[in-house]
């Protein structure tokens, strides 16, 4: 099994990534110009009150002293405390988590549900109607700004259709699918066009590949040729495609969790950064470049295992 | 092998649309937009920030054909100024993105070892880098408007033709005709970018189109966030963002821009097709 | 004949392209009997896999279509066959071994399954039985351990035993004709031979019919009944194997038989020993127990970081003028070493000097000199050319960089090179894409000659081409070693083009020099086993030169890895 | 019966109420936490909470309160003593954003468990209006000390309708009825949720839909629309906010009178409630709310003119007036007003360069002094009208609300005005006040609006008095 020994190694090459990443954040927020403790504080800051708040949470300190105490509480498994919140980043964090994994995970479903269907249809009549009907929808799936289309399908199916909620997240698992579809619809009229694309092409070229002639040529029907050789042919770029795709994803789920109102990490995101809180918008920039690396280590792990020709 | 002059037969000829229809498409949709761009201060029947309270929120009639907006401004005029915008904001956000990721690709992966280290941990964590937090960031330090998004965009952009450039170069510095250049004495700035890029570049170039697009998307999303083109400026993106509070009164306001969007990108992924077609370049 | 298997009668493929229609294979007719072996032969182009894939109706592009003509399996026309009937003769009834089974074999599937894949479909039989017929087969086309590599992967196999995979895969449904396409241009001669025999026996073992494709009249000559002659989509001539040998009717299949690299050829016994390695005159190339180490795989928790030795130990010198052939199977390391002569690849210890500057200890100044006095042919015809110049700008170019001709001169110059390599003046303006190989070949060659050098190295610049090419190409290089004073180093595997173009020979065999002398000395009387068995492995025109005869080069073959080319970490 | 689910913009951050500033905290507190003293729905009375009355020493430095008869959310009962821990947590606690307006205590001590008597360290006018402000509200103070202020913060005790069951944080507050709130029969509801649904269209859809009982920030734009809708009540419920443009009267020529009434006189105040608010604000006359204590309804209105305002330009002096406009980014209405203002004030020959940032950065930039002009608002707190003009006229710490106004006469009244016990008196000064403020255009007054909310048509009385509180507990869901 030598050929997933990668998978005790990559965590070495994932330090220096963390390790920039928590220096870039860190250097970054404190650039933006704005005051975290005068935007507490509102129209009522006082010269007092601004001082008190920047001594609480140490932002008079100077800068290399903040990200020294910064490492040593990221070394004690803590991301220091929310101005905006007081309270401790991590369990912030903890509370936000889930509905933005639940929406990552439902929209990649989904968009792999469409993809491959409408790619395998568009691929297999290469050139024909249906293949340029697909292009076609593509095209309207990623051309218009999600927020546009996720209001459109509130309007469809909660208020014309009532069918499903209009916004907000359940606390019993059939209730959050329900919450979940019609934002993890929205992504993935955008992220199944761009699978869709990847995947249609790659199976084009291997439709005309050696080894569907191969397969052809001892007679195996079309069928055969397309779901046994074809289409694992085609996966190993669509993988790649998908999880740069996720990693972009994940950092960028504000607009549907705002437009869905989902109680997740994009929203806490977004606050944070308006109010200059900036232990939130460490933390959460930490857990989402954690949550993209660890998406495309797990993308090199099904690479190894769909190919196995490929070493890493 | 004898060539019979022949009329094209059906199959040829299919094979010609086939092949050609998605360039003429492409290339026609954006040569509209250009045009339009170019075009726009004879071509929009109104002044697109001149407020008229006497004609707010109208729907499309003869006089506003895609209706009026809550200042009574003419969405048709406003689309129109609107493409300058767009086009710019799809030419620009990619231009720059595209030589950057371009020269660091180059280098990282002609020159290998410790250099193409370097520069592939900077885009593992340009990649793991929330995407939004360095918008946002950016925008805030340099303020709001287009100049703040085209670095933002320059600055993340640039990972995804890196990579792709890197990983032809990769390929290509290996092929015979790169170890013969050597042979042949040529300087290292020769092979690379006169015999190795044009050879590693047109799979980017391709990209550049659907990237097109997705810059187009960002830009409405940072818009969303309130943090597009400053007022009273027409772009689509911003139109969109602004027409939502009148989604469910006033539809043409929002639904146009976002058509013109739709069409943009529709023009982009077709000539991008195309060029991939051209080139020889599967995505 | 009298039982014709399979019969086909004035076909004509055509095909539709923009600038309008293009006639493929032009009223051909052929026929196979029962138990017969059919040779194709023909240059590059000349439409035999197309006829082959005619056959089962798998053409290449949808603007191909058949146009006219009959083909007749056992009496069945399948030019008018539904789809549905298609399925049941590709494969059941007619057979495919491809040329390149690398890109054929499906690598992200088994190797079993994708044998027992077809037996399943066409003889209905459960997952557990078609495995176990997997295994059978597996095991007849000399797999040592067919249960074990039932679950191995394309990638892991070598290229011989991919080509076993390959011949698998195609009996797997039993057919009655089996089409070989080419089925060891890829591999090294020990290895050819060894599959053809392996063909040969499955031949006689099932009775089978076989279309044999191959541009080496070498080939057909030991192993077919009968052979088929086309060029340019028409069937020259056919008849039975000693006719069409020894009363060749048609000039292009005389010309064939002219150039094949086994007649021994009387200009290359002409050839006067122009420079005697006189003990005064220094040599140019000096190389001195030279090593040449990759490192292979390795990684972070791998205490042993394996390396391959690809050159181990070569001392080698080369006078000014001489021709030297350097031969050896495939990854024996004859490129490694031209490479690390010319600096390209860096060397692990030893000494390579060029007229008398070492290379390791003067580096810039060895490696400019070795830059403006060598050039290299490469292997590649098509992947050594850059794609996207003409090939007027790349002499151009090299002409400007090496700066020996004025730039106002540079035009003329380009057109004598291509005088001198053969090439017609309006070359300039094209494309390799645009070319055939071996026109690019020639280009390569002519851009090596721009250089004006004392030295190239020619690394087997004409395995890729068929015999009529390769023939041509060893003319010019004869012409210009002639003509120009030149040092020629010539890489090949195959013996035959040396020994008829060099007067010197270097055997190479993992990595080492394992036998070096005067060419016809080294044939006529080789001293290392493998040199023999290379020797003996080549396909003689002559069918009564049998292939493979003596019983030693068997053991001989036995003893050595099937194929010592990759060794995997 | 039942319970009232309300969609609004933010998640609430904290239960602590001596750490917040925001809106969306103290709404929710107003009816968690109980106040000493309240005020009436109508904004301008203050009466009686947790306080059953109080006397007010003749000197105007001692306050006596009589604490009612109340208990914790815990069943613990509510003392002086919780009473004078609040007040004095709120002033001296380092994590405090009030202590400032609360440094006029000097001692607040529980003489008995029904006695709250508090010193001031001079009389004050406002005082007890200060109380009312939902960051003074009791807390228990065994409970703090025992939770500690952290779990406090997350799960508090307190003593309002309502408490906290649950705080799914981003998404929900939820409160059930509190059995133990002293007025808990006035409470029909079972429960409230405050559900944060931030995209102002699916807010709205919600209630539209059905899936919530009411939502509040309805956009201006969305009135019309929603009261066509037959299921929903649009409540427009009167409030202290009041939208103004900061002129920095520290930069060049708007330091100049005459410029700055020219300002005035060019912009087209019916126009931006036309255009923005449509038609929902007023325009507004003076920097105290139309409807607050101590409005003067007769203050100077100066017409839109831009002609006149050209005249004005002329005779001071200055000709191509150029001003850099700072707008908040991400807020509509901010940046519809600037669009229009921009187009007003072109006719009057002055050029407005809008710019846009984040808003956050506004503020730094406006407290630094970094702009001409820039569209702001305030709310008030509390009812008196003391602490707005402290801030805007008083030539308080933050150079009078940014805009570097001068106006040493103005500075004194202000004083003045805060020691003043007699109401009359008072009021006299605060309308002095708002003229001199108007003559000297300190800022320019644009327009006065209203709270916004929907209701589904089954709930009543669910209303918002001007200072935000909501009365949940006389909220019905039928
Ligand atoms: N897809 C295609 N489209 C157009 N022309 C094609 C296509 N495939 C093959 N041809 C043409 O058909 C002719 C016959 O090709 P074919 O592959 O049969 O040659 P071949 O004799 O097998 O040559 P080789 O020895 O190089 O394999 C060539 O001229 C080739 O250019
Ligand atoms: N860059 C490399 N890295 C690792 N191993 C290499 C590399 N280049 C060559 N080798 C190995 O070195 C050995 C010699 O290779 P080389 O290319 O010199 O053989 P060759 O004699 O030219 O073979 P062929 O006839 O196939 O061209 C082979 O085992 C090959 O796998
Ligand atoms: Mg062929
Ligand atoms: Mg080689």
């Amino acid at each position: 099994m030598h050929r997933y020994k990668f998978i005790l190694a990559r965590p070495l090459q994932f330090l220096p990534v963390i390790f920039g990443i928590s220096v870039i954040t860190f250097i970054l927020v404190r650039l933006i110009p704005g005051d975290p403790a005068r935007n507490i504080l509102g129209t009522r800051a006082t010269p007092t009150a601004l001082a008190n708040i920047r001594a609480q949470y140490g932002l008079d300190q100077p800068m290399w002293l903040q990200y020294f105490y910064f490492l040593k509480n990221l070394a004690n498994g803590e991301m220091g405390k929310s101005i905006l919140y007081k309270i401790d980043v991590f369990p912030l964090i903890a509370t936000r988590i889930e509905p933005t994994i639940a929406l990552v995970l439902t929209s990649v479903t989904l968009s792999i549900l469409i993809a491959v269907p409408m790619s395998a249809i568009a691929a297999r009549n290469a050139g024909r109607a249906p293949d340029h009907a697909v292009r076609v929808i593509s095209t309207f799936g990623i051309g218009f700004p999600p927020f546009w289309l996720g209001l459109m399908l509130i309007i469809l199916f909660s208020v014309e259709l009532g069918v499903l909620p209009v916004s907000g997240y359940g606390t019993t698992l059939g209730d959050k699918l329900s919450h979940l579809i019609l934002p993890a619809m929205t992504v993935a009229l955008s992220l199944s066009t761009v699978l869709t694309r990847s995947l249609r092409s790659a199976m084009i070229e291997s439709l005309k590949s050696d080894v569907a002639t191969a397969a052809r040529a001892r007679g195996m029907p079309e069928s055969i040729v397309f779901w046994r050789h074809v289409l694992p042919n085609s996966l190993v770029p669509t993988i790649n495609l998908l999880a740069v795709n996720i990693g972009w994803l994940i950092g960028g789920t504000v607009v549907v969790e705002s437009v869905f109102a989902l109680p997740g990490m994009g929203q806490l995101l977004v606050r944070a950064i308006f109010s200059r809180d900036y232990m939130v918008v460490q933390g959460v920039a930490m857990t989402f470049a954690c949550a993209t690396v660890l998406v495309n280590f797990i993308a090199d792990i099904v690479t190894v295992a769909v190919d196995p020709r490929v070493k890493l | 092998m004898s060539v019979e002059a022949l009329a094209p037969s059906a199959a040829a000829w299919r094979h010609f649309l086939g092949r050609r229809l998605t360039l003429v498409i492409g290339a026609g949709m954006l040569l509209f937009f250009l045009l339009l761009a170019i075009a726009a201060p004879l071509v929009a029947p109104y002044d697109p920030i001149l407020q008229n309270a006497d004609v707010r929120l109208q729907s499309p009639s003869f006089a506003h054909l895609f209706g009026t907006d809550n200042f009574g401004r003419d969405i048709l005029s406003r689309v129109i100024w609107g493409a300058r915008i767009d086009l710019q904001i799809a030419v620009i956000g990619v231009i720059f993105p595209f030589l950057i990721g371009t020269t660091v690709g180059t280098i990282a992966g002609f020159f290998g070892g410790i250099v193409d280290a370097v520069f592939m941990r900077l885009v593992d964590i340009i990649l793991a880098f929330p995407f939004l937090v360095l918008m946002l960031s950016i925008i805030a330090i340099l303020g709001p408007g287009l100049g703040s998004f085209y670095i933002a965009m320059a600055l993340v952009g640039w990972v995804s033709y890196a990579r792709l450039i890197r990983a032809q170069m990769l390929v290509l510095k290996g092929s015979d005709y790169a170890v013969a250049a050597v042979s042949l004495g040529f300087s290292r700035p020769r092979i690379m970018f006169r015999h190795l890029l044009p050879n590693a570049i047109a799979g980017s170039i391709v990209f550049s189109m659907s990237d097109a697009t997705l810059v187009l998307l960002s830009g409405a999303a940072v818009s969303y966030l309130g943090l597009g083109v400053q007022p009273p400026l027409a772009e689509w993106g911003v139109m969109v963002a602004e027409g939502q509070s009148f989604i469910t009164t006033a539809w043409w306001i929002t639904l146009f821009p976002g058509l013109s969007i739709v069409c943009l990108a529709f023009g982009f992924s077709m000539l991008g097709d195309a060029l991939g077609e051209l080139l020889g370049v599967h995505e | 004949m009298s039982a014709s298997l399979l019969s086909v009668r004035d076909l004509m493929v055509k095909v539709h392209l923009d600038g309008g229609v293009r006639t493929l294979i032009d009223h051909v007719s052929l026929d196979l009997a029962k138990g017969e072996t059919l040779g194709l032969v023909g240059e590059s182009g000349s439409g035999k896999s197309l006829l082959c894939r005619s056959l089962v109706r798998l053409l290449p592009s949808s603007l191909i279509t058949i146009e006219g003509g009959t083909i007749l399996l056992e009496g069945r026309d399948l030019t008018a066959a539904s789809d549905a009937e298609m399925l049941e003769v590709r494969g059941g009834e007619i057979g495919m071994i491809f040329q390149n089974p690398t890109s054929h074999l499906d690598p992200v599937m088994r190797i079993g399954d994708q044998i027992s894949e077809g037996i399943r479909y066409h003889q209905g039989l459960t997952a557990k039985e078609a495995r176990a017929a997997a295994i059978e087969i597996l095991t007849q086309i000399g797999f040592p351990d067919p249960v074990r590599q039932y679950d191995s992967y394309p990638h892991e196999f070598s290229g011989g035993m991919r080509q076993r995979a390959m011949i698998g895969v195609a009996l797997s449904c039993n057919p009655k004709i089996l089409i070989a396409d080419e089925p060891t241009t890829a591999l090294d001669v020990t290895i050819q031979a060894q599959i053809l025999k392996l063909l040969l026996d499955i031949r006689d073992k099932r009775g089978l019919s076989i279309i044999l494709i191959t541009h080496d009249l070498g080939i057909v000559a030991q192993t077919c009944d009968r052979i088929a002659v086309m060029r340019n989509g028409k069937l020259l001539e056919q008849g039975p194997k000693r006719t069409i040998l020894s009363r060749p009717q048609d000039p292009y299949t005389i010309n064939l038989i002219n150039s094949h690299p086994s007649m021994p050829d009387e200009i290359a016994a002409a050839v006067p020993e122009t420079v005697l390695p006189v003990s005064s005159v220094k040599p140019l190339l000096e190389i001195d127990d030279l090593h040449v180490r990759f490192k292979a795989g390795g990684s972070l928790f791998k205490s042993s970081i394996k390396t391959v030795s690809a050159v181990s130990g070569v001392s080698l010198q080369v006078m000014p003028g001489e021709t030297i052939g350097i031969v050896g199977e495939s990854g024996s390391g004859k490129s490694t070493l031209a490479r690390a002569v010319l600096g390209l690849t860096p060397i692990s210890s030893g000494h390579v000097s060029f007229e008398g500057i070492d290379l390791a200890q003067q580096r810039s100044a060895g490696l400019a000199k070795l830059r403006r006095e060598t050039a290299m042919v490469f292997q590649d015809p098509y992947n050594a050319l850059n794609p996207r110049l003409t090939i007027g700008q790349m002499l151009a170019e090299v002409l400007k960089v090496q700066g020996k001709v004025p730039a106002a001169a540079i035009p003329e110059r380009i057109g004598e090179l291509l005088d001198l390599v053969g090439l017609e003046r309006e070359f300039v303006n094209r494309k390799p894409r645009s070319m055939s190989g071996g026109q690019c070949q020639r280009a390569g060659i002519a851009r090596a000659l721009a250089v004006d050098p004392k030295l190239i190295i020619a690394d087997e610049c004409v395995a890729a081409l068929d015999v009529t090419i390769q023939a041509q190409i060893i003319a010019i290089f004869r012409e210009l070693t002639a003509k120009m004073n030149l040092t020629l180093m010539f890489i090949a595997h195959d013996l035959a083009i040396v020994r008829n173009l060099c007067e010197r020979v270097v055997v190479m065999y993992h990595g080492e020099i394992v036998e070096e002398g005067r060419s016809e000395e080294v044939f006529a009387r080789p001293k290392h086993p493998y040199t023999t068995a290379l020797i003996a492995a080549i396909p003689d025109i002559d069918p009564d030169k049998p292939l493979l005869s003596s019983a030693s080069l068997e053991d001989e073959l036995q003893s050595m890895p099937a194929v010592p080319v990759k060794r995997m970490p | 019966a039942g319970v009232l689910t309300i969609g609004r913009r933010e998640d609430s951050t904290t239960f602590d109420p001596i750490k917040t500033a925001q809106n969306i905290d103290n709404w929710v507190f107003s009816n968690v936490y109980d106040v000493l003293i309240r005020v009436d729905k109508t904004g301008t009375k203050l009466e009686p909470g947790l306080a059953e009355s109080w006397t007010v020493s003749d000197d105007g430095l001692t306050y006596v309160f009589k604490i009612r008869d109340a208990k914790f959310s815990d069943g613990s009962p509510l003392t002086a003593e919780d009473a004078a821990f609040s007040l004095l947590r709120i002033r001296d606690d380092a994590g405090s954003l009030w202590s400032d307006s609360y440094k006029v205590i000097d001692t607040a001590v529980a003489t008995d468990p029904h006695t709250l008597t508090i010193k001031l360290k001079n009389p004050s006018a406002p005082f007890l209006s200060t109380l009312a402000l939902p960051n003074a509200s009791v807390i228990s103070k065994a409970g703090i000390e025992s939770m500690g202020a952290d779990a406090y913060a997350e799960k508090p005790i307190a003593s309002g309708a309502f408490v906290v069951d649950e705080w799914r944080r981003g998404d929900r507050i939820i409160l059930k009825k509190n059995p133990n709130f002293w007025q808990a029969d006035r409470v029909k509801l079972d429960g409230v949720e405050w559900i944060s649904v931030p995209d102002d269209n699916t807010r709205m859809l919600n209630v539209q839909a059905g899936q919530l009982d009411a939502a509040i920030f309805v956009p201006f734009s969305r009135v019309e629309e929603l009261k066509k809708d037959a299921g929903l009540n649009v409540l427009i419920d009167p409030s202290t906010r009041e939208d103004h443009l900061l002129i920095n009267h520290a930069h060049g020529d708007l330091g100049k009178k005459e410029v700055r009434q020219a300002l005035d006189l060019a912009i087209d105040k019916k126009a931006i409630v036309d255009a923005v608010t449509f038609g929902q604000g007023a325009v507004a006359n003076s920097y105290i709310p139309k409807g607050a204590l101590f409005y003067y309804a007769d203050n100077l209105k100066r017409p839109y003119d831009p002609e006149k305002a050209k005249k004005l330009l002329a005779n001071a002096g200055v000709s191509n007036l150029t001003l850099n406009y700072l707008i908040r980014a991400g807020d509509e209405v901010d940046e519809q007003t600037a669009v229009l203002v921009q187009q007003q004030l072109a006719k009057a020959g002055i050029t407005a360069n809008l710019q846009k940032v984040d808003p956050s950065q506004e503020w730094d930039m406006t407290v630094a002094g970094d702009y001409d002009i820039s569209v702001n608002y305030w709310t008030n707190d509390i009812l008196d009208p003391d602490q707005k003009t402290t801030f805007v006229l008083g030539h308080d710490s933050n150079n009078n609300y940014m805009t570097n106004y001068k106006n040493d006469a103005v500075k004194e009244l202000v004083a003045k005005a805060r020691l003043e016990l007699d109401p009359k008196k008072r009021e006299q000064m605060y309308i002095d006040l708002q003229k001199t403020a108007k003559d000297d255009v300190n800022w320019i007054d644009l327009y006065y609006s209203p709270y916004i909310n929907v209701a589904r048509k089954n709930i009543d009385n669910f209303y918002q008095n001007p200072l935000g509180r909501f009365f949940l507990e006389d909220t019905v869901k039928n």
